[in-house]
């Protein structure tokens, strides 16, 4: 689509941005400055409210800043039309599968995007059925998405989402009600992909497995872990007989 | 509220089905893409309303409320109502594709009346809002079960004894929408008062 | 509860494509509807019967599936033999029952079963995704096949909701009852439903602008080329074309 | 309610329980054995999908088994009657707090239960109040549901399941989503309630701090650990320079 896109250069970069909800007064960001470069794999901790989702939305598009400036691939966006262009460069998976699969099978919802990105009809099932080998879950293709498990789910919109071949990856939590099965899955996924992304979670085992450098989030902005270093400490568990489940 | 298949003739059939064809029309051309997605949503939930069953005395009836859906959409009512029939039809075999139209006209049309005359009316204060909630709902029924009287009787003057019955038999279920139509617009402006349009501006 | 429960099937009617077969449903439900002539109605009902045998559907899911029908035919027949007026067949002290009155319920009852069972052959045999790219080919308007589409897609999500809320309502020990108690836990419920979906709705529409939605809604349902599509429809449109010149003519 | 209830007495008590839902073979539960005695503190921990809601369901009645019997205080529980008796005595946190929460403002939710126990109006407030202000949010009584974050919402949700005053809580995955800070107090609420609790959980850790054992559940049976031992592990963490996020 034209984006040059070298190591190290930015792709995403917030500039003190604010932004209030309508018809509110707290600041739910405030005057936040953000870089996600090509190449990083960053996690954010926060608290329940402090904004995540909302930040996430602001870099779509969906919610607009009151001030500050966004720029995605160096480039200044400042209208819906701008957006229209970099959201497919970009892919969100959203907090709540339901909310993002809204086709009746799961073919139809995968090859959504890239249709909308002007394939034709045989090429867009094509990547839809190669994204969904990828992942693994091939043999469901035909299945009605809400006689899904919540996982099965997690894993139908992740498809949805890479088959578009986003540059970045923002994900809402994706581990949220997932079993360690699950989310193992999703760990060697993660780290099988060779494009940036940034991971809101509230687990830091995961957030650990999948990222490079954790941030967080207070008072409307952003915290940061820029040295990463080894830190050893020691735990004391009651368990049982039986397999011990620690992820 | 439904008119089964194989009792109204041709005409009426045949009007039915123009007047709902022309006013899903319209209501298309009222929603806009930012808006669609909402239309179909709160058709599901209008199609999901209709399963939920309250008691009156040893009996049960089902949820109608069309008179919500026409307070929370207005025009754009129609294609919603038309869009639950047909789901309706082909999950639960209520009625076919013959009698969808005169359906979505009994259905839809007090539904789209209930929103200009009771909208105004809705957030003047709890006492009034309660009301206005409770006649959008009584009236709704009570015009539907009108039309659909109508629509028998037009077929042949000798069903005039049974749309009389299928009216008086409404009565119940009148008072019932129109209480639970109160109390749940009593909800919604007090919970979410952004989902009642008047309230959005 | 929503269940396609015809929806799957490798019989001759699964095999048409969808848009053939609302085509047919169209006109042969059509035709049956306008017939007047009892002795029609049963040729009609027959080839009803024909068609759910060749969709090789179980026919006791069918009668169930019939139930509310059967609800509306039982009254039916209580009242109109009594309320018609016509030709008195019996009398019993005031109570009478006319010629007239038994013949439209007659007529009544087989022309709502045809219909109801054409139905069921040519449209419960599909899902709602071949349902909606079948109507899209027949031209009817993309934002009805949206509508369509989207809303069969939450209404489980939705019912769902529904279900776990009166659940609910019933561990914190809600008994049902005629009081205005009960009915407003479930108005409660009701609005709850309605928040939530308009909540959902907002939600779902950020998600599909994230996914480079441009207002056109693609289907991709396809059904490979059959030559039993023409034949089928020009069977269904001849017979329904001939039994209608019939009825002209007999009248 | 008459019934009387001694120190290590059966308060639940599920014996060879088999169910499978409506049209399917698999036995979710496979002659299932469980007991919860009064002051059993126990926590379960098994896969997405192994079947530790529909336990739950089942133990309030919502899922019919095919075969075994169901005990409640001592008293086998048969029709839909017995369960409604006991169900006010049971107090089930759901899988969502947004199952659970349909009245339009906190106090009224809370108080939604004492109302169908009977209470009069004054008192049921009275007894929702009281119950906030035990948990210490007493002070958004008067918020809506839908604006509250998702920790707030758990909390309400434990407030109007605590109003009903049940001798045993059954809590389905009561962490799921929320952050450190809202797991730290329903660790510290859960710990100061005096009644029997059963936990189900994907987090080894709040699991352990609640609970005196863990089961878990495979194959529709439960796995028991009886003994419980301290156990000492390592791990290797990378972090930053912030307050370490561990739970
Ligand atoms: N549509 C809205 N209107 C008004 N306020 C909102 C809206 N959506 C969110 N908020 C408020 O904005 C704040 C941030 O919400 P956000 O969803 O971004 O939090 P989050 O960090 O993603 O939390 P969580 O961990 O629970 O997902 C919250 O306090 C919330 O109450
Ligand atoms: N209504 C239903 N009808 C048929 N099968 C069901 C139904 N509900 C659940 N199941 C199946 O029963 C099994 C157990 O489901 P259950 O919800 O009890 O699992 P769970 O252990 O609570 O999982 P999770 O950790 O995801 O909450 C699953 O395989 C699920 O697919
Ligand atoms: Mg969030
Ligand atoms: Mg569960």
């Amino acid at each position: 689509m034209g984006f040059i896109v070298t190591a190290n250069s930015s792709v995403i970069k917030l500039e003190d941005i604010s932004f209030s909800y309508p018809g509110s007064d707290t600041k739910i960001l405030d005057h936040l400055n953000l870089e996600i470069k090509q190449g990083d794999r960053i996690g954010m901790i926060a608290p329940n409210g402090s904004g995540k989702t909302t930040l996430l939305h602001t870099i779509m598009g969906l919610c607009k800043p009151d001030s500050g400036t966004i720029k995605v691939f160096e480039k200044v966006l400042n209208h819906e039309k701008d957006f229209l262009l970099v959201r497919s460069k970009i892919g969100l998976l959203f907090q709540d599968s339901d909310d993002q699969l809204f086709c009746p099978t799961v073919l139809d919802d995968v090859a959504f995007g890239p249709l909308n990105l002007g394939f034709s009809r045989t090429d867009a099932i094509d990547i839809a059925r190669k994204t969904l080998e990828k992942l693994g879950i091939l043999y469901f293709e035909k299945s009605v998405i809400h006689k899904l498990s919540g996982g099965q789910k997690r894993l139908v919109a992740l498809a949805s989402v890479l088959a578009m071949e986003p540059e970045v990856l923002l994900l809402d939590e994706p581990t949220a009600g997932l079993d360690n099965k699950v989310k193992e899955k999703l760990i060697h996924i993660l780290n099988s992909l060779d494009i940036s992304y940034f991971v809101i979670s509230h687990e830091f085992d995961f957030a650990n497995a999948v990222t490079d450098k954790i941030y967080s989030m207070e008072n409307g902005r952003i915290l940061r872990d820029d040295e990463i270093h080894i830190h050893r400490h020691e735990h004391i568990h009651k368990h049982g007989k039986h397999p011990h489940i620690h992820k | 509220m439904h008119i089964s298949e194989g009792v109204l003739s041709a005409p009426v059939l045949a009007t039915g089905a123009a007047l709902a064809l022309a006013g899903t029309g319209l209501g298309l051309k009222k929603i806009d893409y930012d808006r669609i997605v909402h239309v179909a949503i709160l058709a599901s939930a209008f199609f999901v309303a209709s399963l939920i069953h309250v008691n009156i005395g040893p009996a049960s009836v089902h949820l109608i409320l069309n008179g919500i859906v026409g307070l929370l959409l207005g025009v754009a009512a129609i294609p919603a109502i038309l869009t639950a029939l047909l789901l309706q039809a082909v999950f639960f075999q209520y009625g076919g594709l013959t009698t969808l139209g005169v359906n979505v006209v009994v259905m839809a049309v007090p539904a789209v009346l209930a929103h200009y005359l009771f909208l105004p009316l809705l957030g003047k204060s709890p006492t009034l809002t309660f009301i206005a909630g409770f006649l959008a709902g009584l009236f709704s029924i009570l015009f539907s079960s009108i039309l659909l009287g109508l629509a028998l009787w037009f077929t042949n003057q000798n069903f005039f004894e049974t749309s009389l019955a299928i009216i008086t038999a409404y009565i119940p279920v009148m008072i019932i929408e129109g209480i639970v139509t109160g109390f749940c617009v009593t909800f919604l402006l007090k919970a979410y008062p952004e989902i009642i349009p008047k309230k959005k501006k | 509860m929503i269940e396609e429960k015809f929806a799957y099937g490798s019989s001759f009617i699964h095999k048409l494509d969808p848009q053939i077969r609302i085509l047919a449903l169209i006109v042969l439900s059509f035709a049956a509807a306008l017939c007047d002539n009892l002795y029609l109605a049963v040729i009609y009902f027959v080839i009803s019967i024909i068609l759910i045998s060749l969709a090789g559907l179980n026919r006791i899911d069918v009668l169930k599936r019939l139930k509310p029908l059967f609800w509306f035919l039982l009254m039916i027949w209580i009242i109109l033999p009594l309320t018609f007026d016509g030709d008195i067949m019996y009398r019993f002290y005031w109570l009478k029952i006319t010629y007239q009155g038994l013949i439209l319920c007659c007529k009544i009852t087989i022309k709502s079963i045809t219909i109801m069972l054409i139905f069921v052959a040519l449209i419960a045999t599909m899902t709602i995704a071949s349902l909606g790219s079948g109507l899209h080919r027949i031209h009817v308007p993309d934002k009805m096949v949206f509508l369509i589409l989207m809303s069969y897609r939450y209404i489980s999500v939705i019912e769902e909701e529904y279900k776990r809320l009166l659940r609910a309502a019933k561990f914190r020990g809600f008994k049902p009852g005629t009081n205005v108690h009960s009915y407003k836990t479930f108005a409660y419920i009701a609005g709850m439903l309605f928040v939530r979906a308009s909540l959902r709705a907002q939600r779902v529409h950020q998600a599909m602008l994230c996914r480079g939605f441009n207002q056109k809604f693609h289907t991709l349902d396809e059904y490979p080329p059959n030559r039993l599509n023409l034949i089928f429809l020009m069977g269904i449109f001849g017979a329904s074309l001939s039994l209608v010149i019939l009825e002209i003519i007999w009248v």
